[in-house]
């Protein structure tokens, strides 16, 4: 399936860019995460177990559990800090 | 329910007239403004960038609104948050809450407030004499909005 | 803190833009305003009387006020209420609390105004199509107020 | 002592008066009550225990046992209900 990519905020400046398209063979958020943290350096430090941040699919907060369907848009960004 | 995200500016008392237009019955309107302030963590502020991330951010704070409609007697609610470059002392986010009587309105009003520093996607960027620095989330906004959970009517 | 008894309406975004003016750690106001409705206790209410105790209202809103600030970090705290022949529709009282962070100033906006209710010197009378009527007190104002007895920052 | 004594309201428009000048030779709240009640009709009434109104001695809110002094200023008035 592909998928949209989003990064924001500090996320965005450590991944050095704002969104991407995705080819991914997984089903779920967590096999996502799983991908992206294979590609080493920022993406294995700023995703790994125990970072704070948060994933949303389709716009709606997710969780590790949530199962992916191509074309999703899905985003990753640090705990909100808006208000 | 109004609900926007802007760079510009808003008017409080302007946003509250349209809240209220043509209603006799609203015997109360409970608001909230957060300000960009000068200091924040012992470091001076110069400056702030709000960054969002558009359509989530529209889509979670009606989320937040309908949830408040769905627990307190409301007539009408309006939410306004700013992106972009603001200045200390510049208005930041508007919540109020329109209703007959003053507890649904205030707690209404709180409760909007504390999911939406938890769950509506924005994030503070600040200009500092050290630097510019990400604002980091604070634990005591998640324990403001785990107040709300599985409760009736005003938190402890 | 500044207290007011009047006549004339006010305009809740000039109170407010006062209560911060020159003041770049205000972080948060709460404020309320209560309006004159146009029905009350299942009667139309064409219009409304409020008389009010001079001396004494002044003496006891500047006591909740201060209470308030001893109970909350507050930076500053507004209270006007009017007086005299009001319409529906017409705003009745302000209360606006300016703070560093918005937990004090929501608080601290609910208390003043719960003791408002119960404790300040000011009595309603209604015209309804049945001829005029005194406002009788609520026994929910009275549990309002007696919530923050004895209770540090928030009621249940 | 004399007293000024205000009502407000209800009890203004009951009382038909808004102050007087009273001579009074008791001591408390609860001396005062009783000769104002022994004046009958709405005084009576509109006093008699079990009824809700409120007493303040010099713009404080007072208790039955609050003692009086001479020039006080007391006022009586149902429950509030501004706001």
């Amino acid at each position: 399936m592909t998928l949209r990519m989003l990064y924001f905020a500090r996320l965005r400046e450590r991944f050095g860019q704002a969104e991407e398209c995705l080819a991914f063979d997984g089903a779920t958020v967590a096999d996502l995460l799983g991908a992206l943290r294979a590609r080493g350096d920022a993406w294995a430090e700023e995703l790994a177990a125990g970072r704070s941040f948060r994933v949303a699919v389709n716009q709606e907060l997710a969780t590790p559990d949530t199962r992916l369907a191509d074309r999703a848009e899905v985003a990753i960004f640090p705990p909100v800090t808006g208000g | 329910m109004k609900i926007r995200v802007q760079t510009e500016a808003f008017d409080l008392g302007a946003e509250i007239d349209a809240l209220r237009a043509g209603r006799l019955d609203v015997g109360a309107v409970a608001s909230f403004v957060g300000y960009a302030r000068d200091i924040n963590d012992g470091s001076d502020v110069r400056a702030m960038t709000l960054e969002h991330y558009p359509g989530m951010t529209e889509k979670a704070l009606g989320t937040l609104a309908d949830e408040a409609a769905a627990r307190w007697t409301l007539i009408d609610a309006t939410v306004v948050h700013r992106v972009g470059r603001l200045l200390p002392g510049d208005p930041i986010v508007l919540v109020a809450v329109a209703s007959r009587h003053r507890g649904d309105a205030f707690a209404a009003c709180a409760f909007i407030m504390d999911a939406l520093k938890t769950r509506a996607p924005f994030w503070k960027k600040e200009e500092t004499p050290a630097g510019e620095r990400w604002v980091e989330a604070r634990a005591s906004d998640d324990a403001a909005a785990a107040r709300w959970a599985d409760k009736v009517g005003r938190p402890d």
